[in-house]
This record gives C-alpha cells, structure tokens and sequence, in this order.
C-alpha cells in the first residue's frame, strides 16, 4: 500500500519529456519531487506563472511571487508572469499537458467531484472546473476509500460534480486505474495489495485483464 | 497626456456608495489594493456586493470588511480561508455565489473588452451549468456565460504613471489586469507612481484608457499567506 | 462651403479635454492637426497604439512603429502598445470616447456605408465596423453630395450597411447636422452656404428650427 | 527548461501541406513573419486559407504566395493593396473572406483560449452578420462569432527565447500575439533568439507555452508601405 508521497511517486512516472503540467493541491504538490531529473518539465500555477520553481529561501521571499496554494515560491529561468484570463486561456485553450488533481469521488464514467458536500462549508472550486472541464489528459491523486473504508471509486458520483467524462487515470493508495469504456480498467497493484482488496475496495465496475503486475516506483 | 492621478484614497473613492458592485483584484493576499479596502472599511460603505477571487483572511483584506457586516455578496471561486466569513456565510447573512476561477477571470476580460457573452467548457454538467444555455462546439458541451457588470473596480498594481498606465509585478498581476476598465470607474493604486515617459510603452501590461483614477498607494503589508522555504 | 480641411477644423471643435479619439483615414486624419492646444487628447490608431504623437522625422522613422493607414508615427510620452485583441477591446469596450470617420452614404436614422460598392473592387471593412458597431460617439467626416451631385445624406442607405443606428453627428462641406428622432437636424451652416442650398443636397428629412447660424472655425 | 528551437526555417515549417489553414500575423507588412513566408513561397505550398489581416504588396509579403497562385482563399479584414490580388478576386480564382478586424483579432483570441464562441455587434445589421445568430444583451443587438481554427500560425516576434516566450516590439505586436497559440502549431520566427533567463519574465507578451517552434530569422526587409515624415 502506498502513502501519499508513494502515489505522487508513481504519478511522477506518467509525466514526460516537454509536459506543461497543472499541480493541485495536496498530493498532487509532491509530484514536483519525484519528477525525473533528465527530461524537461514546466509546471504551470493558475494564478498567473509558467516555469514555477522551488519554493524560495529566507532571502528570497517574494510576497508577490505565490502558487495557486498562496505558498511562496520561485521562478525559473524561461518563467513568464501572466494575468488570470491568459492564464485560464491556456488552461482552456489545452496547451497545458497534463492536470493533477485530487478527489473525493471518481465514477467509471469518468465523472469526479472534489469540490462541494452538502450540508458542510464550502469553499469554492477555485479553478478545477475549468481544469477539469478542458484538459485531456487528467490523473486523479487519492486514497482509495475515505476513513470510514467506503470505496470513492463509484459506479456513480454521489456528491455535486465537478466535471463529467473528464477523468482518465486515477492512482490511489492500492492501484493504478484507467477509465475505459465506462468502466475502471485495473493496469497496476499497489507493493503489497492483492487484486482481491482492490476490488473489495472498488464500488464501480472494475476490468481485471490477465495478470495484474506490482507497480514498480 | 490625459492625466488620471488623484491626490489621495479619498479622491480616489469619490461616488462610491452602499449597495454597489466593485470589482477587487488580487489573489489571496497577493496584489490587493490595501488602500482602497482600508477606505471602503473607514467610510463603512455597506450592503457591497464584491467579485473577487477571494475574500481575505480575518483581520486582513476582504475580511476587514466583512468583519464590520459591510458586505452582502460575495462572487468567488474560492472563499473561507477567514472564520468570520464562514460563520456568516452559514448563518444566511452573508449570499455566496461560487463561480469557476477561469471563468470568473473571463467574465472580468469580457467586460473590459465589451464580449457581453461567451461559451466555455467549465462546469458543463455541474450545478454551475443551472440555468445556463448549453451548446456542443465539435462536439464537446458548454455553458454561455455573461460579461459581470460592475460599478467600481479596485486594482493594484506595482508602477504606474499619471496617464494611468500599469504594470505589475510577479503573480500579483492575477485579477488586477482583468478587471482593469472592467467597471463602469476603475480605481488603481500603485505602489509607485511615476511621470508619463518613464515606463517603457512597449511592456504597460493595463493602458491608461482602461483606468479613470491612479494614486500612489501608502504603508503596503504585502502579507504573505503561507510562507514556505527552502534550506539555502 | 468647406474644403476637406474646413471639414477636420470644424470637427476639431467637437474634441473635448480628456477624450480618447479614433481617427478614419482620410478627412478624418487631418483632424489631429487642428484639435486646440489647450487641452488633453489622446489617439488611438487601432492597429495597436494609444497616444499617437506627430510624424517621424527621418532619423526617428521606424518600421515597426505605424498608424492604420499603414504611415509611420511616433509615440507621445505616456504612450502603449499593445495587440490587436486588446485594441479592438477598447473599442468594442467604449473605452474610447470618440470616433470620427468618413462615409459614401449616412441614413436619417444613423445608418452609415462606407465599405462596399457592389460591382466596384472591395477593399474590406478594416476597423470601421467593430468602431460603428460599438462607439457611443460617432462623429461623420464627409463631402455632402457625391462627384455627380447627388445627396450623400438619405432617407435609407443604398449600398450595403457598416452599421444600424450608430451615426449621431455629420460634419461635411455645407453644414453640421446631428441625427434626431430619425431625422437630419440642421444645426449650422458652413461659411457663406444657404439653408436653401443644403435642404438642396440633402435627400433625408431635413429639421430646420429657427435661425441656424453660420458655423465659426 | 522545455525547448522549442527548430534550427531553420526548413525545420520549422516541418509538415505544412497543401489545403492547410494558416494564421500569419502583421498588419499591412508591418511584423511579418517573412521567413516563414519566404519559405511557403519556395516550397510551393498550394491551395492555402490564409488567415491574416491584410494581403501584402505585390512583391512582398502575401503577395509573394498570390504571384504564384498560392492562395486559395483570404479571410482578412482589409486587402487589395495589390494589383494582383484584385486580379485574382475579379476573375474568381482566389476566395475572399472580409470580416472586421476586432472579429478577426477576437476569433484568433479565442482559438487561443478555449472560448469557441463569443457574441460581438460588430457587423450586426450588414452582410456580416447574414446566416448568424442574433441575439439582444442590455437592448443592444449582437451576433454570435466563432474561433478560428488552422493548422499553422505564422508570427514574428522582436526577440524570444528557447523556451519559445516573445517580446513584440512597437506597433509589430498586432496579430502576432493573438495567433500565437491559436493554430494547432505555432512557428514564431524572431529577429533575436536569446538564451532562457535573458527575458524578463514580467514582460513576455507571449508565454512559450503558446509556441510549438522558434527559429532565429535573418535578412529581414521590415518594409515601410507608406513612409511619412515631418521636418525635423
């Protein structure tokens, strides 16, 4: 079974040579650190920088230089500044390459809502509507099942969407999935996890092909 | 040179009364104009209906207003990093409208470039997409959705020189660009003000034509939400 | 009666302090050259630039630096540039105050043609029609009859439209006229013209209330 | 750092065909991409949409492509500064599409940003506007425009980078900025190509992000069409 720092691994492995890629909040963060050193990557922040680098030190703080999480941050050589409307452009527009996000539910038909419970104070989807809405090529970051053991892959959202037909991997704590067809298509087990506990703990429509091999990190 | 430049927050807040809609840049804490809010707190103008990406933290931006019941609606996209406004917001005083982030941003650019309308693909098939015309362009759904109206619009920026040119700095450009020229009177502060010549015509990120009032803004925080370091 | 000069000095006067102002080519150009030294006007050439100051002289010409005539200019201090998205966002954003453009034909009720002349070699519309579609203040630079002597002011226009309901004032060779409930309101004469002469060139229905005064350049 | 430098125009224009759409930036033939045109011109690509404010001289710019029956079609706002352009639009051999040149610079804009579709009164009540939606916002009468799509986007930039980011210089700025990105592929060409880090990234007009290739160009003419001077 993976920790959080163990998905953002894996999912660093689906991130390649000359990607713009769009981080969330929480696990999708750490991908930046597990991103290979020998190919070109570019992550893009919402609030208006390309060529996001590390966060700064003590000297360089710059209380106007943050990522979308309001951390401070630091930019890299080739990095360029931009207002929220271009920034959406390329969001909207696709020319960014990959979008990690968070989740509180998938559902087979690649539907995700991670913004909105009912009843419970909500903050806002920020820009994950629009992310969601537009990228092609997205990879959901999340445990398996929520604290009480209840699976969040559905057969159906049950919470307020925050997009539709948009997902198409997801890696959480005990696999890695494609949506396929309508249905989560299992491609790798978790170090440790059998198919059987990933099925228990998958409530939609699960495809299991041939052997399942162990993720390699 | 058309001249902008209005001696003080005072001036530049001339007009604005209660129950308006104003526009205010920034994003977090990043690239807010302190001084108009600290004005629109002094003067107590109230039943405010604010489009901003967020609403402050307690004691500081957005929350210096809602702190003393001066707003009424918030037009967000991402809100309640600020107890106050949870508590309100959930007691019913407060009317929350959450709207997309890109889409909120575009809605500011249509405005400021007279698009009353577009189509987008954000939040097709969600509770955002109630009420909303639906279209298939290529075959993917979207959403119409209009231009904001606004009375005043609040932007800060970094330099900016009398004709009412604007340039800003880093990620504090966010909102601040597209909302400039996106009410009907917009309200920069600067952080320095310089003589019309000064700043290189090729990089005004904001034309003056787009601003109706500059002023050089004074005692800036520049508070930092969530500072984050690495060893050096 | 006004040379083409006489028609910019006397439109010149309609150029208040502080106005944004979109100038056509043509009659519409020679405005600049007359607007009172006493106040503040900037031009917008839509192109993309705002504060076009005088013609370069020779060593400051520069090829990247035209108005939309396609001349070379300068730029006055407090000067931008910016691109042509942008550019047509002031004006379709009635950022700008003023637009002074000239015209083939002008309808009583504010209907203007002035791009197409069916069977002849179109040229293109350019800007005119974001500008007549948009500006609140349009002013029309025009001679009142064409070269065969025929009124360039009409009841409906025959030539296909750049915009509906858009014109509010004509400045030509013989009067200035404003567009009122549908109709040609005479509000002054040019130098040594007749109100006879001008209800003779004008095909539209022409208002004449009380003594229209000679105009004074 | 993500490269976009192709070593020559020969690379850069990899992939072209006959009956492609291409954006080419410049307004009249200031900031055109002329080694990308060179290139087209030599290389014979036939049957092209070209999608571009204006149409070039005769012996420059477009009309080196309309001189050897390039062009099948132009979609422009103002053209006919060419003897042979009206040549070939009176016989009929070459297609023409006038259209307002905001529409043109909003169509290309929104190919950029993902908004397929915008409302817009330029050209509503004229020939524009025939087979288009229609439709009223504040008593104001509209028409529903769409974005553009091509297969290239031509543009020329003052300098750029490696990483494909573009400062435009002056009024050269124009259609460059909002084509780039708005093609499937985007080629910029550059009269100065620097290494990443040498651009101040508060002043990229055009974020790499939006350019597919850059290439350093050379023998540029920048020919003025209507040299105007005063006495100094």
């Amino acid at each position: 079974m993976l920790d959080k720092k163990g998905i953002a691994q894996r999912i660093a492995k689906e991130v390649k040579d000359g990607y713009y890629v769009n981080l969330g909040i929480g696990i999708p963060t750490l991908v930046a650190n597990f991103v290979r050193d020998d190919i070109e990557v570019e992550f893009q922040s919402e609030n208006g920088i390309l060529g996001m680098g590390p966060f700064p030190t003590e000297d360089e703080v710059d209380a106007d230089l943050i990522n979308a999480g309001k951390q401070t941050i630091t930019a890299r050589p080739g990095a360029s500044f931009f207002d929220s409307a271009m920034s959406f452009g390329m969001i909207r527009g696709q020319h960014v390459d990959l979008t990690i996000l968070g989740a509180m539910e998938v559902a087979q038909d690649g539907n995700i809502a991670n913004w909105k419970i009912p009843g419970k104070m909500v903050k806002g989807m920020g820009g994950a509507m629009d992310l969601v809405g537009s990228a092609q090529n997205i990879i959901v970051a999340m445990m398996h099942t929520n604290k009480a053991g209840k699976s969040k892959l559905l057969k159906s959202c049950t919470l307020p969407l925050t997009g539709v037909k948009c997902v198409t991997k997801i890696v959480t704590n005990l696999a890695v999935l494609d949506i396929v067809d309508g249905k989560f298509k299992l491609l790798e087990r978790a170090p440790g996890v059998s198919v059987e506990e990933i099925k228990k703990a998958t409530e939609g429509d699960l495809i299991v092909e041939g052997d399942i091999p162990e993720m390699v990190l | 040179m058309i001249t902008k430049t209005v001696n003080n927050v005072t001036e530049a807040l001339d007009g604005v009364e209660d129950g308006m809609t104003f526009m205010l840049g920034g994003f977090g804490l990043c690239g807010i104009p302190e001084n108009s809010i600290s004005e629109l707190s002094k003067r107590n103008i109230k039943y405010i209906t604010c489009i901003s990406n967020n609403a402050g933290v307690d004691d500081f931006g957005l929350g210096l207003l809602l702190k003393k019941n001066q707003i009424k609606k918030m037009i967000s996209s991402y809100v309640g990093e600020n107890a106050e406004f949870e508590r309100q917001m959930l007691s019913g005083e407060l009317e929350v409208d959450l709207i997309p982030q890109g889409t909120l941003a575009e809605r500011c650019r249509a405005a400021q470039n007279g698009i009353p309308a577009f189509f987008t693909p954000a939040g097709y098939g969600t509770e955002v997409a109630e009420g909303k015309e639906e279209r298939d362009f290529d075959g993917k759904p979207h959403i119409l959705e209009e231009a904001f109206k606004a009375d005043f619009a609040f932007v800060k920026a970094w330099k900016g020189d009398k004709a009412g040119n604007l340039i800003f700095k880093g990620t504090a450009r966010n909102f601040n660009a597209v909302m400039s020229g996106a009410a009907k009177i917009t309200v920069a502060e600067v952080e320095e003000l310089v003589e019309p010549g000064e700043l290189d015509p090729n990089f005004i990120h904001i034309p003056g034509v787009f601003v109706q009032r500059i002023y050089q803004g004074d005692n800036y925080e520049k508070r930092i939400e969530q500072r984050t370091v690495r060893e050096s």
